[in-house]
This record gives C-alpha cells, structure tokens and sequence, in this order.
C-alpha cells in the first residue's frame, strides 16, 4: 500500500496546488507537498532491504478485461530513480520561486502531476501500468513547456510530443505483442521475463522498446528534438526534462528493453551500444562551438546520457552500476547546471555567451558553486560525476577497449567545451551588463548549496547508493545472461 | 392456385440468386452512370428490391415466414426512406434548380 | 417452370430500360413495370401477402410519389446533363464486374439444388400475420415511428423556408 | 605516527575549508597563518612519519580509511601508503609547500584575493598529498586530477585576463589528455591483476614475463598520463602559459611538486616499466628530446618567468630520460634537488618581479644586483645547482641520470650533455640579463625598486641553503659517498633492480663523465658572461629582425600554432559541420521531413475527398468487388 500512497501522494497535491488558481503562494504549497513526498521517502528508504528484490509491491486487479493489474513495487533500482525523482522535484520547485509564473496553480500542479506520472513509470510491475505512466509524465510537461516556454514553443513542442510520442507509440506495439505471446495474456512484467520468444520475434521487440527509450533518452541520431525543447521550455520544465524524464529512457532499457528481449539484445546490442558511442563524441563535438548556453548543456547532456546508455548496453555490473548512479548525478548535475543557468539568463536577459563575461568577479559564491557543478558534471574526483564515469567507462572497458577510449574521450571534450563556456560566462573583463550582476542570495542559495553538497558527499562516499541497487543490478544481469546463454528461463 | 404454385418447383434456388444478383448490378450500373438523383433513387429502389426477391425465395424455400416478415420491413423502410429522400430532392431542386448530383460536390476538403 | 424464366426475363429487360431510357418519366414506368414482374414473381413464390404489398405500396404509393416529384419539378424533358461515355462505360464496367464476382461467389457456394415449396402455406396473410404479430410485435410497432418520423420529416424538409414565404 | 597519517591531507584540507568560507570576513593575518600553519603541522607529521620509518624494520604500511567504490569484484578503498617514496615526496611537498605559503603572504599582500589564494593553495596541497599518498592507482588519480583542477584555479587566478583564462583552460584540458591514458591503463591493470591497490599489483607483476604486450600498453597508458601532468612532448606547451599564474604557484606547482607526479607515478610503478622496456626506451627519447627542444627555446625567451618555465620542462625531460634508462633512484633525486632550485629560482624570480612592479620582461631589468642582494645571491646559489656545478646540489643528481644514459647509450649521454650545456648558457644569461649591468627599466620602476620583505627572504634562504647541500644525501660510491638516498629507496626499487642489475660502471669512467659534464657547464656559463655580462648584450625588442634560428626557438618552435592549425582548427570546423550540416539539415532535416512528408500526403489524399457522390460510390464498389474477391478467392 505503500507504494500507493507513493504514486498519489503527488497527483494529490497536484489537484490541492492547481486550486490555488493565480496566488503566487501556489509555490509554497506545492515545495511543502514535494517535501511531503520526499520525507516518505525516506520512509521508505528506511524500511528498504536492498538484498530483498522487489519491496512493497502492491497487486489488484485493475483492468482485468485486457489483462492488466495494478501491479507494482520497488526493487534496487526503482529505489534510487524514486529517491531521485522526490529529491529533485521539490528542488526543482525551489528553484523557480525566483520567477513568477502567470497562473502558477496550473504551473506547479501540472509538475506534481508529472512527478506522479514518474513515479508510475519507475515503479510499474505490469507493461500496461508501465505505459499508462510513461504517457502521463509526457502530457503535464507538454503542458508546461507549451504554455509557459519561449517564443518558438509550440512548433517545438509539436515536434517533441509528436517525435516522443511516436516513439512510445511503437513501444506500445512492442508490448501488446508480448502481451499476446504470455500464455493468459497479461501485461505482468514477471510474465514478459519468463517468455522464451524466437531470436526474430525478440529482435522485434527489442527494436520497437528501444525506439522509444532512444527517443526518450536520447540516443543518437534520434536526439535531434532535445536542444530545440530545452532551450525553448521554462527552466523547470528544462529541468524535469534533463533531470528526471530522460531517466524513464535508460530505466525502461534496463528493466523493460534487455530482460524482456535477451535474445534481440544480443543481436541488436552492439549496434545500440555503438550509436551510443557515437552519440558521446558527436554530441560533445556539437557543444564546442555553441554559443547558446542552454543549447550548449543540451548537447552536453546528450553526451552524458549517450554514456549512461552505452553503460547500460554493456550489460555487466560495473557499466549498469555506473549507469544507476550516473543517473542520479547526471539528474543532480543537469539540474545544476540548469538552474545556475537560469539565474545567468534572469540577469542578463541572454543566453549567447558572447555577451556575456565577468561574472566571477560580481558574485563570487556563485562562480564557486557554479564550479563545482561543472566540476561534477566534468567529473573530477570527489566529486560524484567521477564515481558514475569511472564505473560506466570501466564497465565499457571490460566489454571493449575502443569503445572505452572512444567514450573516455567525453572527458577531454567535456572539459573544453564546460570550461570554455565558464571562461566565457565567468572570467574575462566584465562586459556592461555582467557589471550589475548580483550574488546568490535566499532560495538561489539554498538550492545551490544543497546540490553542491550532494555532488560533494555523493563524490566522497557513493557506497550506501551503490549498495541500494547492486542485488538487484547483479540479480538482473544474471538473468539475462542465463537467457543468452540458451537456458531455460531461470526464475526471476 | 395450386397450379401456379407448382411451376415454379423445380427452378434451382441459384437462379433465384443470380436474377437478384443481375437485377441488384443493374441498380448499382444505374446509380453509377447516372447524374440526375431521382434516377439514382429509383435504382437504388430496384436494389432493394432484388434483395426482397431473394429473401422471399430463401423464406419459401426454407419455408420460414421470417424471411418474408422482413421483406414487409424492407418495404416499410423504403417508404420511409424514399419519403425523405424525395423531400431532400424537392429541397435541393429548389435551391439550385437542379438534380444533377454533380452538383452537390461541397462536402469536400 | 418456363414462367419463371420468361418473368426473370422480363424484370431484367424492363430493369436495363429504366436506367438506361433518357427520360425520367419513362424510367419511372419502366421500372413500375419491372415492380409488377416482382409481383409476378412473389405469387410464384406463393407469398400472395407481399405481392399484394408490392403492388400497393411500391406502385401505388412509392412510384406514384416519383412521378409527383418529376412533374412538380417539371423534369419529364430530356434535361438531364448526361455523363460521358467514358464514365458511362466505367459504371457499366464496374456493375458487371460486381455482377461477376457475386455470380462467382455464389457458383463457389455450390448450392445448386431446385427450389421446393416446403410450407406453400407460409406467404399467406393469415399466416404472416401471425408471426408478425407474435415474434415481430415489436419492430412492428417500432417501425411505425420510423414511419411517423419520416412523415414528419419529410413534411419539415419540403415545406418551404418560413423566410422566403 | 604512521598511523595518524591521515592527519597530513586533513591539515590543508581544513586550512582550505576556514580560509575558503571564511575570506570574506577573516583578516589577511590571519587568513595567511592558517595557511601556513596547517601546511606545517602536516609538514611536521610528515617529518615524524619519516623518522619512524627511517628506523623501522617494515618499510611499507598502508592505512585503510573507509570503503569507496564498491561494485562487486572492484573494490577501491580510500587508503593511504606510506613507504620511502612517499614520505620523501611529502616531506617535498608540505616543506617547500610551507615556504610557499610563507612567501605568498608577503607577495600576495596587495592583492584582493588574498583569502581565495590562500584556500586554493591550501587545496592544492591537499590533493597533492592525496596523490602522494594514495596506494591505489585510484586514489592516486584524485590527487592527480584534484592538483589540475587547482593548477587551473591558480592559473586563472586573475582571470579577468582572458588570455590568463585561456592559459587556465588549455592546462586543465591537456593534463586531461593526459589523465584519460591513466584512466584507461587504470582499467587496463584493474583488468590484468584483479585489482588497483599497489601492494596487490606489484608483487603480480614481478613475476611476470618482460615485455608482454600488456604490461607495454599499461605502461605506454601510465607514460601518456605522465606527459600530461608532466608537460612533456606532446603536451608541455600548458606549462610555459600556465605562468600567468602568480609566482609563488609557479613555483609550488609548476615547479616544485605537481608537475614531478609524472615522475612520482613512474617511480612508484617501476616495476611495471622495468618490464616493458620498449615503454622505458620511449620515455628515454621523449625525455630527452623534450629537455633539448624545452632548452633550445629557452635560450631566446625574454620572459624571466618563461625561461624558468622552460627550464622547468627541460629539467623534467632529464627526469623522464632517468626513468627511461633506468635510473629511478636518479630520477628521483633529480625530482628532490629540482624541487630545492627550481622553486629557489621561482621564488627569486618573483622576488625580481615584485620589486620592479610585476615586469616580467628581462629586457627592462638589470643591474639589480645591488638593489636586491639577498635575491640575488640565492639565485645566485639556485643557478649553479641547475647549472649542475659541484658540489651544488644539481651536479649530483644530474650526473647520477647521465651516469646511467651513458651506460644505456652513449649517444644518449652525449645528447644529454649538450642539454646541460644550454641549460647552463640560458641560466647565467637570465641571471646576468637580471642582475647585471645597468638598469633598464622606467623611472619610475627604479624608484621603487626594493629588496623583498622578510616573509619572502626567508624562503629563499632556506630553500637556497637546500639547494647548496641538498645534494649530499646522494653522494655516489665514486666520490666516497654513501648514496644515503639509495639505500633508503632501496625497499621501493628493489624490484626492478634485481633484474637490471646494479650499476657497472667503472669510478674512472664515471669521473671523466663528471669532468665533461662540468666542463660543459662551466664553458656555456663563461659563454653567457662574456656575451650578456661583459658585452652587455640584451636581447633585441620583438619587432626586429632575428635570424631564422632565434625566430624559431623565440616564437616556440610554433608548437602553438602547429597545434592550433592541426587541432584546435579542424575540430572546431568539424564541430560546426556536425551542427550545421549533420544535425540541423541531415538528422533534423530528415525528422522534420518525414512530419513534412506525412502533411503532404494528408494534402494528397484529401484530393480524393472529391465530394462528387458518384465517385465515392464507384470506390465502394471497386471496395466491396474487392472484398468479395478477397473473401471468396482467398486471393
């Protein structure tokens, strides 16, 4: 039951905050009910055996004429998405006080909406649940980004919902076919493991599940809707965007795309994995030379989740362990990044960095704190970008050298084009409008501290999070080699 | 009586379903290659009542009356129907002076 | 036996003319006359009920209302813009081809066995009224809204525009 | 004592928390002694952890402090390693670390980030112990990362500069060149031996077989982690830009300690490369060819702090060619006495600079000899060490490098030599450039030309003290000498010398190579008297003409520009081809033109949406003819 609450503890606030209408106080109402996710939660986290495999499950029929329960529950790796997403979301909330949105009601239901629609997904047990959340986490932040965006917003948008939506839509396909191959026709995750489908029958289906998580992550070449959507959304909407939604793409990869379809993975792992690749040098080559700061940390996203992706098709404990940690701190860095850019973008009203320069000198304790983020996301050691590269590289390492190298090289290329933007932003002579630039101060500050802190104390003792996730990780990867290997399906 | 009933013994039941086929393609060749709707109409009379040809020799042939129960609704919808359909006529003559169903091309993109 | 054949013939013939005569008056007669091959071939049937019908209602009532609206719209001239013939040809085309794919689905049925009367008594008034007035109580009924409504409607459709009166 | 270890990171580490929260509102007084007194209470640990060991039987003790990374097989510890090596390097670091920290407070005085450059030193030192005394490859590479991200702080320094910026960027970024060869020969040794902890690799690799492929891609990897932080060829050309820094972190960092972890590394994993001697012999050649092309530049370069610098990647290249042949014990002691001159001359340097208003250019000094006597004569003391002039202490440790170069090759030696010999010529001229002659500069500088204040003499002193007897802890067997060093190393070395076998050079061979190499130095530093002390030579403004020779060597050999046109250039073209053409117009042209394609063909079909009901009827039945074909036919 727990699990319940968990889910609709925000789709609860989301209808109590959207009654607030036009009051600005909507804000405060929606921080302190994110909070109230977050402290259950820990609650949650505090009852959690990471050796116990799945936790808390909750199973009642639901919509039985199509073969679908309520089914879910929290193993290792749930857990660590669901503490991302309930420790960002009231973060995420946080950081937007500084702006005023008009009918901030619809603004912060529709992102408690949204963190309910999340929870969904990373919490599902049935690939119909599964689906139903995967599209309700897309339809409050089309909202936000439709509504509250830049001036190019809709025609972006269009492209992104549709361009997602396409992608989820053949995922769907994927499911309803498994869904008729389960001897009783049930959407039961349990029931998709245990099938033993033809090699072309799981190429198949691993296609039509990986077109939606590539899309969703993304991956290479299928990226091309991200810098146009987050340069074009509100902040917060950027910021669910990049820090949480992105992770329903490597989650659904980990649990739904490879043990649902073992046999399509080993035929159509490698080629996933090398767009992967591909995606990290790429993307970072692209940032180089932007000079649109959101646009720069969307492609730099797009390397780093590339890097999440190819730890994950790797497939082995040090790449997926990698990966789940990785994106926790992509989620925390990202955010970060995004938020700090915010502020930038709030006081000098651009985003070309150009224009920008000597911000170092005006406001010394965000200069810090913006560097420690970017040193998080460069991944400096002790800082908790390091714990997440290193596992994923070294797990791509023991699949493939070149791979290793080739991915490695996001650590040169981040480190030019982040420090070149900060060189541009921060230091040089401070140009006329840097002049007036004010120093973080109230709801700005906390929320940087506290993410410095994170990348900090992730960066210094990542053990307790690795350890929430391993069983379930290394429970995982056995199984599916078991299947590749040609076994009978092993329980699971 | 009785005689009449009896010369008709023998026919096979497929011709029955090829004179209702061949009178049913005349309605739709009629439909097809006319323009003025009150033609049209009366071919699609002439379908419907090759239909009605075909369900009484199934009914008489099976000898269930159901058949023949239904050709009486047939004939109660076409009145109906053909009620409307002329007062559709009536109306559109009246608005474009004509019944030429090329005319009434609007409902289109 | 050769009545059946000489009456098929007929409605066929009669059928052809009324849609290939220019004039619409004539169509209407023609196909009044095809109507009567059809009763003709109801009381073959021996379903004496619906030849009656037929009669009445579809040439009493139905053609006559035809033949009302051609006068009333003064269409009995040879008016109509007629399609070309290449259109013309398709239509015919098309039709046969229809013809020819029932005719094929039906010979692939194999139901080729002769017609016999079972109960000659069914087609009777006495009779059909029975079963319409037990199992078929209810259409029945229902099917005089159906009626009613499209008297109804056809009155409201017809009437002229209250505004240019 | 070993035991409290752990003390010696945490004492800067604590210095940077209070001066780095606090800078705002702590006084500069203070800010500078807690700077300076965490780095000695370390510098103290340090020195009673060497004492310890000095007298203890075991040579090696590893202090686990808590669980890291933790993922099934891989289990990385924080731990720490003391053992000869690395309490040396700590006494290196948190000793000449001190003085550092002493003499910034009085160069940095009038500068307004007094506070911020005390915590960033304080980092530095830090994570450079982190470095030093990691005994994983792990841990070594958060010290080794963490000292470039506080070479780039420190570099940047003033970073309203932009150039001073750019200097800040292009170290980080070659160091992390660097850094993803280490990465990698980290996954590589993870891979091979099961694990990353020294006291588990090394014995491994002792036994086995020389030469195999693996350990030549491990050390191959190591060696490019080492160029980087090391500033060898490829990728030295961060470390003459990375003097936009202030001094003193010229001196700590890019001098004394950071820049020797490439060294340090090498050293620490000698067994490694003993076994891959085609690794060593690399590191030989790029060694030496990177100490005669950092030598050859050197001669022409009028910056004092560029010079120094340039000296500083020549020196090192020496390192690498005593690594190369063999000699890690050379090498190492190369790395002890360099540290005592180079941050000597650094300091002095500074010193100079601080007097004459932060001028830089030798060409407007001169004759400050009488002025600043107490910086003059410490570089005085600094510039015969380098200059390898016994009994300096220079002489030593050079000569126990070339010693060996000579018994691997002799063309090696010779080549060395001749290095020392321009090493030499460009000392003397930059002193004698300096402090001789007449006075070059503005009036205005001459006014206010000054001996340094106390906190900065002192250093010097200390430091030049060091340099003069630094070298006696490394007396050869030739000159009756112990080799105190030697012995001490031995546990570490141990390994890799029971299969090179010890040195077999004869006393009279190894004293005809001190004679010529003394010579040598001697001959090249009369050169630059004659030609910069007695003629007054100086050097010509940068718009004259220069012959072909010193054009190259001023304008760096245009490594650069090379750089720049072979790299910079192309990747950044490549970066906008990428946006432009495969991004915007391929990818996104093809995602937008399948949405453009679906909307053309919606306006296709609508055509068919005629309105004209024959038409429509003609489709159905064309529909149901086809369906009964379907159905019947099951075509």
């Amino acid at each position: 039951m727990e699990i319940l609450l968990l889910i609709f503890l925000p789709l609860a606030g989301a209808i109590i905050v959207s009654l607030f209408g036009k009051h600005q106080q909507a804000k405060t109402a929606a921080f302190i009910w994110s909070l109230l996710s977050l402290g259950f939660t820990g609650y949650l986290l505090d009852g959690f055996d990471p050796a116990a495999g799945t936790q808390f499950t909750v199973d009642f029929p639901w919509l039985l004429s199509l073969g679908s329960r309520f089914n879910a529950g929290i193993d290792g790796i749930s857990m660590l998405l669901v503490l991302l997403t309930n420790a960002l979301v009231p973060l995420i909330i946080l950081a937007s006080f500084s702006h005023n949105y008009k009918s901030p009601g619809a603004f912060y239901g529709l992102i408690l909406f949204m963190q309910s629609g999340l929870l969904l997904v990373f919490t599902a047990l049935d690939a119909f649940l599964f689906y139903v959340g995967w599209e309700i986490a897309l339809i409050p932040i089309y909202f936000i980004c439709a509504i509250w965006g830049g001036s190019n917003r809709i025609k972006v948008n269009i492209k992104f919902f549709i361009y997602t939506f396409a992608g989820s839509l053949i995922m769907l396909l994927g499911i309803i076919y498994m869904a008729q191959q389960t001897p009783d026709k049930t959407f039961d995750l349990l029931g998709f493991y245990q099938l033993s489908l033809s090699t072309s029958e799981q190429s198949w289906v691993f296609l039509a599940f990986f077109m939606a998580f590539a899309i969703k992550m993304p991956i290479f070449p299928f990226h091309t809707w991200q810098p146009d959507t987050y340069t074009e959304s509100p902040t917060a909407g950027t910021m669910l965007l990049s820090g949480i939604m992105l992770k329903m793409g490597t989650y659904g990869a980990i649990r739904w795309l490879i043990p649902v379809a073992p046999l399509g993975f080993a035929q159509w792992g490698q080629t996933a994995l090398t767009l992967a690749v591909i995606g990290i040098v790429y993307a970072s080559l692209i940032a180089f030379t932007q000079k649109d700061i959101k646009r720069l940390v969307a492609y730099s996203s797009i390397a780093h989740v590339g890097l999440i992706a190819a730890g994950i098709f790797v497939w082995n404990l040090q790449g997926l362990q990698g990966a789940m940690i990785q994106m926790l701190n992509h989620g925390l860095n990202v955010f970060g990044l995004f938020f700090v850019l915010d502020i930038i973008i709030r006081r000098l009203g651009t985003r070309d960095m150009d224009k920008m320069g000597g911000i170092a000198k005006m406001a010394p304790k965000f200069s810090i704190t913006f560097l420690i983020i970017l040193l998080g996301t460069v991944a400096l050691p002790l800082t908790n970008g390091f714990i997440g590269e290193f596992l994923l590289l070294m797990g791509l390492y023991n699949y493939n050298i070149w791979a290793s190298a080739i991915a490695g090289l996001t650590i040169i290329l981040g480190a030019v084009y982040m420090l070149r933007m900060y060189q541009r932003i921060m230091f040089g002579p401070s140009a006329d409008n840097t002049l007036t630039f004010a120093d973080i101060a109230g709801t700005e500050k906390v929320v940087l501290f506290v993410v410095c802190a994170l990348i900090l104390f992730i960066g210094v003792y990542p053990k307790p999070l690795l350890a929430i996730s391993e069983t379930s990780t290394r429970e995982l990867i056995d199984f599916v080699n078991g299947k590749i290997a040609g076994g009978s399906p092993t329980n699971y | 009586m009785e005689a009449v009933t009896q010369s008709i013994q023998g026919v096979p039941l497929n011709h029955y379903i090829l004179l209702s086929a061949i009178i049913f393609s005349i309605g739709v060749m009629g439909v097809l290659i006319r323009r003025n709707a009150i033609i049209i109409f009366m071919s699609i009379e002439l379908m419907l009542n090759a239909v009605n040809l075909l369900f009484t020799a199934f009914s008489a042939h099976r000898g269930d009356a159901a058949g023949q129960v239904f050709v009486f609704f047939v004939m109660a919808l076409a009145a109906a129907e053909v009620a409307i359909g002329l007062a559709i006529i009536v109306m559109i003559y009246r608005n474009t002076n004509s019944t030429d169903i090329n005319v009434l091309n609007r409902l289109k993109w | 036996m050769n009545l059946f054949y000489f009456v098929a013939f007929l409605s066929i013939f009669f059928s052809l003319l009324v849609i290939f005569s220019k004039n619409p008056v004539y169509s209407v007669l023609f196909l009044i006359v095809t109507f009567f091959t059809f009763s003709v071939h109801y009381i073959l049937l021996n379903a004496q009920f619906l030849a009656i019908v037929n009669f009445i209602v579809y040439m009493g009532a139905i053609m006559v209302l035809f033949l009302f609206v051609l006068m009333l719209l003064n269409l009995n001239k040879d008016t109509e813009p007629m399609k070309s013939s290449l259109l013309k040809i398709a239509g015919v085309v098309s039709g046969l081809c229809l013809l020819l794919t029932l005719v094929g689905a039906v010979k692939s049925l194999n139901v080729s066995e002769p017609l016999i009367l079972k109960d000659p008594g069914i087609g009777l008034v006495k009779n059909l009224g029975k079963v319409l007035f037990n199992e078929f109580l209810l259409p029945f009924e229902v099917s005089s809204i159906l009626l009613f409504s499209a008297m109804v409607g056809s009155v409201l459709l017809a009437k002229k525009d209250p505004k240019k009166i | 004592m070993i035991n409290l270890v752990w003390l010696i990171p945490l004492f800067p580490l604590i210095g940077f928390l209070i001066n780095g929260l606090g800078r705002s509102f702590l006084p500069k007084g203070a800010v500078g002694f807690i700077g300076s007194l965490t780095v000695f209470l370390s510098f103290a640990v340090s020195l009673g952890i060497f004492f310890e060991l000095n007298g203890s039987v075991t040579k090696s003790f590893t202090i686990q402090l808590f669980d890291w990374i933790q993922v099934g097989n891989l289990s990385i510890p924080f731990s720490f390693q003391v053992d000869p090596l690395s309490s040396l390097m700590l006494l290196i670091v948190t000793g000449i670390g001190f003085l550092i920290h002493v003499y910034s407070i009085g160069y940095m005085h009038h500068d307004t980030g007094f506070a911020k450059f005390f915590s960033y030193l304080n980092l530095f030192v830090f994570f450079m112990l982190l470095l030093v005394l990691g005994s994983n490859y792990v841990v070594m590479f958060i010290g080794w990362e963490g000292v470039g991200l506080c070479s780039y702080l420190l570099i940047g320094f003033w970073f309203s500069n932009p150039a001073y910026a750019s200097a800040a960027k292009k170290a980080f970024v070659m160091n992390r060149i660097g850094d993803l060869g280490f990465l990698i020969a980290i996954f590589l040794i993870f891979n091979t031996f099961n694990s990353v902890e020294f006291a588990k690799v090394f014995p491994q690799a002792a036994s086995l077989t020389a030469g195999s492929d693996v350990i030549t891609l491990i050390t191959i990897l190591l060696f490019v982690g080492a160029t980087g932080k090391s500033a060898q060829i490829p990728l030295f050309t961060w470390l003459p830009d990375a003097m936009a820094g202030p001094t003193p972190v010229s001196a700590l960092i890019h001098a004394a300690t950071m820049v020797t972890a490439g060294i340090y590394m090498i050293a620490r994993s000698n067994i490694l490369f003993t076994l891959a001697p085609f690794t060593l012999d690399i590191i030989a050649v790029v060694g030496l060819a990177t100490a005669i092309l950092a030598a050859l530049i050197a001669i022409t370069q009028t910056d004092i702090k560029k010079v120094l610098a340039y000296s500083t990647v020549s020196q090192l290249g020496y390192m690498f060619l005593g690594l190369g042949v063999g000699a890690y014990t050379g090498a190492f002691f190369h790395v002890i006495t360099h540290a005592f001159f180079k941050a000597l001359l650094f300091l002095g340097a500074g010193s100079v600079i601080h007097a004459v208003s932060n001028e830089q250019d030798m060409r407007s000094m001169g004759g400050l000899k009488s002025k600043l006597p107490v910086t003059f004569y410490t570089m005085l003391m600094g510039t015969i060490a380098i200059s390898g002039l016994p009994p300096f202490s220079g002489f030593f440790s050079k000569d126990e490098i070339l010693a060996h170069a000579y018994e691997h090759s002799k063309l090696l030696w010779l080549i060395g030599v001749i290095g020392a010999m321009f090493t030499a010529f460009y000392m003397f001229r930059m002193l004698f450039l300096t402090f001789f002659g007449k006075f070059r500069g503005t009036t205005e500088q001459q006014a206010h030309l000054h001996e340094s204040p106390a906190s900065m003499t002192f250093p010097l002193i200390v430091l030049a003290v060091l340099s003069i007897i630094g070298g006696f802890i490394g007396v050869p067997e030739a000159l009756h000498g112990n080799h105190w060093l030697a012995g001490f190393l031995e546990p570490v070395f141990s390994a890799s010398e029971q299969r090179t076998g010890a040195s077999h050079l004869d006393h009279s061979t190894e004293y005809i190579l001190m004679t010529v190499s003394v010579i040598a130095a001697v001959v090249a530093s009369f050169i630059a008297y004659l030609r910069y002390a007695r003629n007054n030579h100086v050097p010509v403004p940068d718009t004259a003409e220069r012959t072909a020779f010193a054009n190259v060597s001023y304008n760096k050999f245009y490594i650069d520009e090379i750089y720049d046109a072979l790299i910079t250039k192309p990747l950044n073209i490549l970066s906008g081809f990428f946006y432009r053409i495969v991004d915007k117009t391929f990818i996104d042209g093809f995602v937008n033109g399948l949405g453009r394609a679906t909307a053309e063909a919606g306006k296709g079909l609508r055509l068919l949406q005629t309105g004209n009901i024959g038409f429509y009827i003609f489709i159905m039945i064309a529909g149901i003819v086809a369906l009964l074909v379907y159905g019947f036919y099951n075509i």
